[in-house]
């Protein structure tokens, strides 16, 4: 026991001790928020707003295939909430399926929260209200995820007769008007998922019909689109908690009435403090380790 | 008095509009009230005019003042073209800008067997793909260019069907490097056959598999394998299952309890044929626990909340993470760890790797996966296929360098030789 | 037979499979589709049989045997029972025949016409597209107070979803709700809120937070497991542990703003280093999951028949 | 201040508050909440496969079969004419769908020990099917596709940095498959190659590593903002 140094001990600390004080750093910022300036990443985030913002025809259509699930509901439920926004601002139709039954909910949350954001807008007299069918149409959910993915690429109507709601999907006034029946008639997909579905997209639904892919991807995974993003398979992405902040900033920038929510960015703060304490436990235990390596080589 | 009615139901559906038009016995010039032609006539490029209104112009161009036209120049050499070797129903239409002026965008415009045109579509580029026609129907195309102050028709094309195609040629790259795949796999599983001895290196993650199913026997405690947390349509699951059978053998040999909860029902199916047969195939059928191999749940978190208390109650001395896996694989790594077990992850999930390489004890990265089955069985037609892939690599290198080379001193689009669309 | 069989089912369905990725005709295409929309997911549903079966079996031995902690068993079981009923009888959303929602705007469904129980009373009438509605005769109608009425299915739909709206704009913010705007009239709608014990109230009240709970924990073990495992032992340890740092120190909006470079040299890294370790990688995995295909089709990795007689 | 009084949001909070006690220790509150968790899961997809599956899949058709049946006799039920009057075997209101579900039904001959073998059918047929397609599309998706990406051209050497991280790129690529070679030792000309391979891997997961930091922190940042907003009511 007598050889234990500070240096030991502290290395192999309890890791109970690391979480409450991750627990900490999380929490107090949470309670008293800061603002921190941002920088848009220009391969990603501007890279798809733009793209979203150049849809080649008016009125265009983005195929959101939200896969969110609850866990990373805080870095992908923004993203989500933004693309629709943007989507309502420029008038781009927007499809929106899920490919895992747990992402129903919050696909169907964000699509109702946009909304009524934009018609409460609406009822001051900013902006346009917007309609379900019109503006916007949830499919919902049908497994298994290859089954849509390719299915989309025949014929959105033998995968989805109905929407989410039971509507004949052929009578629903935006899928009339802008014929909507495949890939090819959709500008983009988007893919927000915590997993490597916008690479599925991209080997399934890319590769065979040729159509536009870009991800809302967790920050995990970030670094294996990069390989896609290189190549061009990807059309710009958002990289986590940091790209639907940056998404925000850029709404807000264009469309200056957008007053919603921008969960994103509420959630910087603690995200840089918490960071902060990462990096200076990483370097602690490396002090540690050094320590005790020069304390064992005197001792030797 | 009808068709006032149906005049403004057209004017609110432009979709019902264009595949009404035709069969609409009241001609368009009557079908909409002057007023309204008054309106549209006068702002064709103005902004307050409703897109409904819009695109309804696009199908009447008769509408437009005559005098307007000489000064604005159609699109050019507009080419209608069946997309080749697709699945059909499908045409690509192509066109250059005008010779002068530079018009806001373009109104794609289609006729099918009855002769009218409508609109399909409008772009601000020089290329659409039409999509979900009919196969062998004839469509003809043209193209209006939007100016400021009015529109150009283009000529129309001849007329073109899309077909459906036996062979997708655009795949060419992909089915060549398959067919030079496939013989490469061929040519070395016959070697192995014929009993030429295939070398392979020490995979250190591979060799850690034996001792650590040792140091389970040592301590009397069970085996915890994982086989990934996807489906059976992914790959790693396959080559996890394959593995499995190894582990399970060594189980058997040391007379080791294993756990394997499953998070898919197929997977699960699978797992319990594998160690059960395995039990039988090395004479131990009774020593089967058919409660070893079970289903979880079909949840990703869920799973990796049972995972854990399974880890943290039955304190397995070796745990097995093999396969495809997702955000859940540090939750399981990291409580495996914390309860000092010693760890072998195997996944092709890049995104994993990090955290198995930080939490485990053993990390097989990639390919190491696929090989493994190989490698634990040693079974020489498995090692052809091991084999295999190395050259696949080796393959992939020389074209890289050479297209490379080629490329850079001659200056040949050698990476459009391999373009798949 | 007994591996010939399913050997030979197996490698025809991989024939077919590889054909319908490179042939364009239609009736090859048709027929793919079919199988893959349909047939594939009905046979797929039985597995699911068995997967229940086996956790059933799991837990009743474990209370019969007393294992360790069997009292939990009963949870689970009660658990699946209760959510099964209510979602098989309930509906998902509460449109079944079981009532899941209790009191406010209730909403149900049966064979193709949406009745609502509802408070609202209000004169709907519709001018838009007629051809949208199933049954344009039943385009205007009166609603009195908790009273059945029709809906077709399109305004049922939209008023589920103004309902729904606002659920969701009470949840969000706990506080003041807008106006219930209704879709059928353009008019305010007096609304109260219902409970619910629907399946959506459970995936919403137990399943979201106990998965983003799960998930959450991360955080922590990511901390542990970096303070850890980051240390300079080797060169490898020690290119891992400065990578990333620099990517961490660059997701901080602050650093990045005061630290010059450091946003490039994180993007450096992501765009060069790491595409190529990903690329290399990817390209390998390729090849072997691809070689794994291969020798499944081709019978010579059979795992997946387990041993056992010819 | 003003604590939740929906129902909900409380067994949301209270069971958010039983996992995370877990990373003190195992305790009775987490096994509960594990249990709980597990049972409300599984239930919830029998559930789901029921609506999305079984329903539209295999119960509408059946019906819609009957009904034609009742009304047109027995063979029109399987004999169904599409609109270009071929015969269609898969129409949807079809006995059609009899078949899959019989194959389908295969899985639960694992119970009966005597034709037990007969899973490995189902088992075959969505094997089969799968790897198959899979082939062409990893063969496109990470290799075809990567090869284009991976062989430079002229255009990239339009200015020094793209020319340097092309190179770069092109080494370390060159550098990392080197590595994951397993027909020889890394001994000679390859040690020193495969160990640019190793480096770039290692630099690559800890790019990785540091990504997900952020996503991880993200999800507790959201707990969190749970338990202090919309439970507790503290934060605004």
């Amino acid at each position: 026991m007598e050889n234990k140094t500070i240096w030991t001990r502290m290395m192999n600390i309890d890791r109970r001790i690391i979480y409450v004080i991750v627990a900490i750093v999380m929490i107090l910022p949470i309670i008293f928020p800061f603002n921190l300036p941002m920088r848009v990443s220009k391969r990603t985030t501007q890279a798809l707003f733009d793209a979203i913002d150049n849809f080649p025809s008016e009125n265009g259509v983005f195929l959101i295939s939200a896969d969110l699930s609850p866990q990373d509901q805080p870095e992908l439920y923004p993203m989500l909430v933004s693309w629709i926004r943007h989507c309502f601002h420029r008038d781009i139709k927007v499809l929106v399926m899920c490919l895992y039954p747990t992402s129903l909910g919050l696909a169907e949350q964000a699509l109702n929260q946009v909304a009524t954001e934009f018609n409460n807008r609406a009822s001051t007299g900013i902006g346009r209200r917007v309609v379900y069918g019109e503006d916007f149409v949830f499919l919902g959910y049908k497994p298994p995820p290859i089954v849509p993915i390719l299915g989309l690429g025949e014929n959105i109507y033998e995968v989805y007769p109905r929407d989410f709601y039971g509507n004949d999907l052929r009578t629903l006034p935006m899928m009339v008007s802008k014929r909507i029946k495949s890939y090819r008639d959709m500008d983009m997909i988007g893919s927000i998922a915590a997993n490597s579905l916008p690479i599925t997209y991209v080997a399934y639904a890319q590769a065979r019909f040729g159509i536009r892919v870009t991800g809302g991807v967790t920050a995990v995974s970030v670094a294996d689109f990069y390989p896609y993003l290189d190549s061009g398979q990807l059309t710009g992405m958002l990289e986590g908690m940091k790209g639907a902040a940056e998404y925000e900033q850029l709404i807000v920038e264009k469309f200056p009435e957008d007053n919603g929510r921008r969960m994103a960015t509420e959630g910087m703060s603690a995200q840089s403090s918490t960071h902060i304490a990462i990096i200076l436990m990483i370097l602690l235990g490396n002090v540690c380790y050094f320590m005790q390596r020069r304390h064992e080589k005197r001792g030797i | 008095m009808w068709y006032w009615f149906l005049a403004f139901v057209l004017l609110v559906s432009p979709g019902l509009y264009a595949q009404e038009s035709p069969d609409s016995p009241a001609p368009p010039g009557e079908s909409i009230d002057s007023e309204e032609t008054i309106a549209t006539g006068e702002t064709i490029s103005s902004e307050f005019q409703s897109s409904d209104m819009e695109s309804d112009m696009g199908a009447i161009p008769a509408a437009l003042p005559a005098e307007e036209i000489p000064t604005l120049f159609p699109p050019q050499n507009v080419v209608a073209i069946d997309v080749p070797d697709d699945d059909g129903q499908a045409v690509s239409v192509t066109w250059t800008p005008p010779t002068e002026g530079r018009p806001t965008r373009y109104i794609l415009e289609i006729a099918g067997s009855d002769g009218f045109f409508e609109e399909l579509t409008r772009t601000t580029l020089t290329e659409y793909t039409v999509s979900q026609l009919e196969n062998n129907e004839l469509y003809r195309f043209r193209v209006v260019a939007v100016y400021e102050n009015g529109q150009s028709v283009s000529d129309e094309t001849p007329p073109v069907a899309p077909r459906d195609h036996w062979m997708k040629l655009d795949e060419i790259p992909v089915i060549l490097a398959i067919l030079i795949y496939i013989s490469l796999l061929l040519y070395f599983i016959q070697a192995a056959r014929r009993g030429v001895e295939l070398f392979i290196r020490r995979i250190s993650g591979l060799t850690a598999v034996e001792d650590a199913i040792g140091r389970a026997t040592e301590m009397g405690k069970p085996v915890l394998y994982i086989p990934g947390t996807s489906s059976i349509e992914d790959v790693a699951t396959l080559a996890s299952l394959n593995i499995l059978g190894e582990v399970a053998r060594r189980t058997v040999h040391y007379d080791v309890k294993i756990i394997c909860p499953n998070k898919d029902p197929i997977v699960y199916t699978i797992a319990r044929e594998i160690v059960k047969e395995t039990y039988a195939s090395e004479g131990r059928p009774d020593a089967f626990d058919p409660d070893s191999v079970f289903f979880l749940v079909p949840d990703q978190f869920a799973f990796a909340a049972g995972v854990d208390g399974i880890m943290v109650r039955e304190k397995p001395a070796t745990i097995f993470l093999m396969g495809m896996f997702w955000a859940e694989s540090l939750i399981m790594a990291e409580t495996g760890a914390s309860t000092g077990a010693i760890q072998i992850a195997g996944t092709d999930a890049v995104a994993q790797l990090p955290f198995f390489i930080t939490a485990c004890d053993y990390t097989l990265i990639g390919e190491e996966l696929y090989a493994a089955s190989a490698y634990l069985g040693r079974e020489p037609m498995l090692l052809g296929t091991l084999k295999a892939q190395d050259f696949g690599k080796l393959v992939f290198l020389f074209i890289m360098i050479v297209f490379t080379l080629l490329s850079l001193l001659f200056g040949l689009d050698a990476a459009g030789w391999v373009r798949v669309r | 037979m007994k591996r010939r069989l399913p050997m030979a089912i197996m490698f025809l369905f991989a024939i077919w499979g590889g054909i319908s990725v490179f042939v364009g005709k239609t009736p090859v295409k048709e027929f793919d589709n079919l199988l893959r929309n349909k047939l594939l997911m009905i046979v797929g549903a039985f597995a699911i049989i068995l997967g229940l079966g086996s956790l059933i079996f799991h837990h009743t031995q474990k209370i019969k045997r007393r294992a360790r902690f069997w009292q939990y068993s009963y949870i689970t079981l009660f658990a699946l029972l209760i959510t099964s009923f209510i979602g098989l009888f309930g509906g998902v959303r509460g449109e079944g025949g079981l009532p899941t929602i209790f009191g406010g705007t209730v909403l149900g469904a049966h064979e193709g016409l949406v009745y609502a129980f509802t408070d609202i009373k209000e004169k709907a009438s519709f001018t838009a597209n007629p051809a949208q509605f199933a049954d344009p005769t039943k385009a205007v109608m009166e609603l009195p107070r908790e009273i059945p009425i029709e809906f077709n299915r399109f305004q049922a739909s939209l008023l589920r979803q103004e309902i729904e709206l606002r659920n969701t704009a009470l949840r969000l913010s706990q506080q003041v709700v807008p106006p219930m705007i209704s879709p059928v009239s353009n008019q305010e709608v007096p609304y109260k809120t219902d409970f619910k014990i629907s399946l959506q109230a459970l995936y919403e009240g137990i399943l979201v937070p106990c998965a983003s709970t799960m998930f959450a924990m991360l955080a922590f073990y990511m901390c542990s497991a970096a303070y850890r495992a980051f240390r300079m032992r080797n060169l490898h340890a020690g290119i891992l542990l400065v990578s990333s740092f620099i990517v961490m120190l660059g997701q901080i909006p602050l650093a990045t703003a005061y630290i010059p470079g450091l946003h490039e040299l994180r993007q450096w890294i992501l765009d060069v280093p790491n595409l190529a370790s990903k690329r290399g990688i990817m390209i390998g995995v390729g090849l072997g999951a691809s070689a794994t295909s291969f020798k499944i089709i081709l019978g010579i990795e059979r795992a997946w028949l387990g041993g056992g007689d010819e | 201040m003003h604590i939740a009084t929906d129902f909900w949001t409380w067994v949301a909070a209270l069971l958010t508050l039983a996992i995370l006690s877990f990373l003190w220790d195992d305790n009775s509150f987490y096994r509960a909440a594990e249990h709980l968790y597990i049972g409300v899961a599984n239930g919830y997809s029998i559930t789901l496969i029921w609506y999305n599956v079984v329903v539209p899949n295999m119960i509408d058709p059946l019906r819609g079969a009957a009904h034609v049946v009742s009304e047109q006799g027995f063979a029109a039920a399987f004999f169904t004419f599409n609109e270009h009057n071929v015969l269609n075997p898969y129409h949807d209101n079809n006995f059609f769908i009899i078949i899959p579900m019989m194959v389908g039904a295969l899985y639960v001959t694992r119970f009966i020990p005597s034709i037990s073998w007969m899973i490995r059918i189902p088992i075959g047929i969505t094997m089969g099917y799968y790897t198959a397609i899979s082939i062409p599309a990893s063969f496109k998706a990470s290799i075809v596709r990567q090869l284009e990406a991976s062989i430079l051209s002229r255009s990239d050497f339009d200015s020094a940095w793209v020319l340097v991280y092309g190179l770069l790129i092109f080494v370390t690529t060159v550098a990392t498959l080197i590595y994951f070679f397993f027909s020889a030792e890394h001994k000679g000309v390859l040690r020193p190659i495969s160990n640019i391979g190793i480096l770039t891997v290692m630099v690559g997961f800890g790019a990785s590593f540091g990504l997900t930091v952020m996503a991880r922190i993200s999800l507790a940042i959201g707990r969190f903002i749970f338990i202090f907003k919309d439970w507790l009511g503290m934060v605004q």
